[in-house]
């Protein structure tokens, strides 16, 4: 799954795309971390916007973030989520951590 | 109720075929004329189950991982995912959300989020011998007889 | 060569399930990242052993199709199509572009098809037990290894 | 797969849509086959333009229908096949037979 690293002052966002599983999870992981590392940045933007699918997997990936963003001080916002994959947000409570904006493709 | 139509699909526990599964049980329950929240609730249930086989059942290798679906002429669909891993020796513990044994970047969601899609989930296992999940889910309208 | 992935699929033999088979071996052969023409040279292929099934082997009723897919690291795919129906008494003629047995509708085409779409088709057939044709395209680049 | 049947004076369009297989053959078919037997066209115009899949079974739609007009004096026209069926349209000789106009969905 392709994700594209952006950075501004302070701010890096990872555009993913495609299905956000366990297959795929690993390598997104790998890097968004080696890009927080190096930048260190306050905020982590995830861009939902182009996933296609998302299970627990992604959670998981959301909340190791979270965890690494609060070690630095920082947060984690994520971005265009598409409204398919809200049931699975809401019952991790994952949207009590960071915030979560929905309006990605398939809303 | 005698199924409509079923079918049996083996697979290797490869991370690849997540995505694979996924796509196979869209295409069957597409007979029922899901609807596309419907068909979105059965292939992220049907994910975390092959993803468990994967993760959990065959941590230390790859196995089979034996996937049966039926559907009856009342719209429901029946899934079964079964492996012959290493089972779960609590599984009250297991399907608790949040609880995981895996280390790293699992959330221990995977129960949790069949339950609350599907209509019904069932765990049967054996420490040493395997686990089958069967989900249960009503996905189309009524059709006559 | 060892595959670097398999699968099993067992269907029953209603026309439905023709369309089924089809998405079913395009998610399991984009694994191999094939072209859109690659990709429906094989589902046409596919569907015609299917259909095959379908129409010929089971003609009085239903029973099982075995369909398993093999991915090579060679970019190569292998497809076994499998039924214990009636068999083909006469092979040669069976496979004779125009040649068909079913009344109606069939073109007698479905071989021929089959033989230009792919690189290799193997057909084994036993009146009284079954047929098994076997389906053979190199779909992908070749991976390192 | 849904047929939609346009005629026009002396011509008769069947509109087909979707994959057209052994599954689909039939109904097709006897919506087109009842079609003719109504308006004893002259021509008769697949469009083929919304075919998603074929494979032979498309091949003996065309020619039971290609049969049944010939014995009607008339001929068949098969429009906007996409391409990718051109090999097997190809290989069935039917295009000796037919009008075969390319130019679908897929081109
Ligand atoms: N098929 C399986 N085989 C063995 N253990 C399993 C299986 N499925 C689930 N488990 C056990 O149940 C626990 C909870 O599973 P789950 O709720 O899906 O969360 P997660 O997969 O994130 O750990 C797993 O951590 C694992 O110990
Ligand atoms: N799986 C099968 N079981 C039994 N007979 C078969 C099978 N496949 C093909 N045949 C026989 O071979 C003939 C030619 O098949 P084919 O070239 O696919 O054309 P068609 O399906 O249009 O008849 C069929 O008419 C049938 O007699």
């Amino acid at each position: 799954m392709p994700v594209t690293i952006n950075t501004a002052p302070g701010s890096l966002t990872a555009v993913l795309v495609g299905d956000l599983d366990h297959h795929s999870a690993k390598p997104i992981r790998e890097r968004i971390d080696a890009a927080i590392a190096e930048h260190r940045p306050t905020e982590l933007v995830l861009d939902f916007g182009g996933i296609t699918f998302m299970d627990s997997s992604g959670i998981g990936l959301v909340m190791g973030r979270y965890r690494l963003m609060e070690e630095l001080g920082g947060k984690v916002v994520v971005d265009n989520a598409p409204t398919t994959i809200k049931k699975v947000m809401r019952l991790s409570g994952i949207d009590k951590l960071a915030t979560i904006n929905y309006g990605g493709a398939d809303k | 109720m005698k199924a409509q139509n079923t079918m049996k699909l083996t697979i290797e526990s490869l991370s690849i075929n997540e995505g694979f599964a996924r796509s196979v049980i869209c295409a069957f329950a597409a007979q029922l004329d899901p609807t596309i929240d419907v068909l979105s609730d059965i292939r992220t249930a049907l994910s975390e189950a092959v993803t468990n086989c994967v993760v959990h059942a065959y941590k230390n290798g790859t196995g089979a991982v034996y996937i049966t679906a039926a559907l009856y002429p009342d719209g429901r669909i029946r899934i079964k995912v079964r492996d012959k891993g290493c089972g779960i020796e609590d599984l009250q513990k297991a399907m608790e959300p949040l609880f995981t044994t895996a280390d790293g970047e699992r959330a221990g969601l995977g129960f949790a989020v069949m339950q609350s899609l599907m209509d019904k989930v069932t765990v049967r296992s054996k420490p040493g011998s395997g686990t089958t999940v069967t989900l249960e889910k009503r996905i189309g309208s009524t059709h006559e007889g």
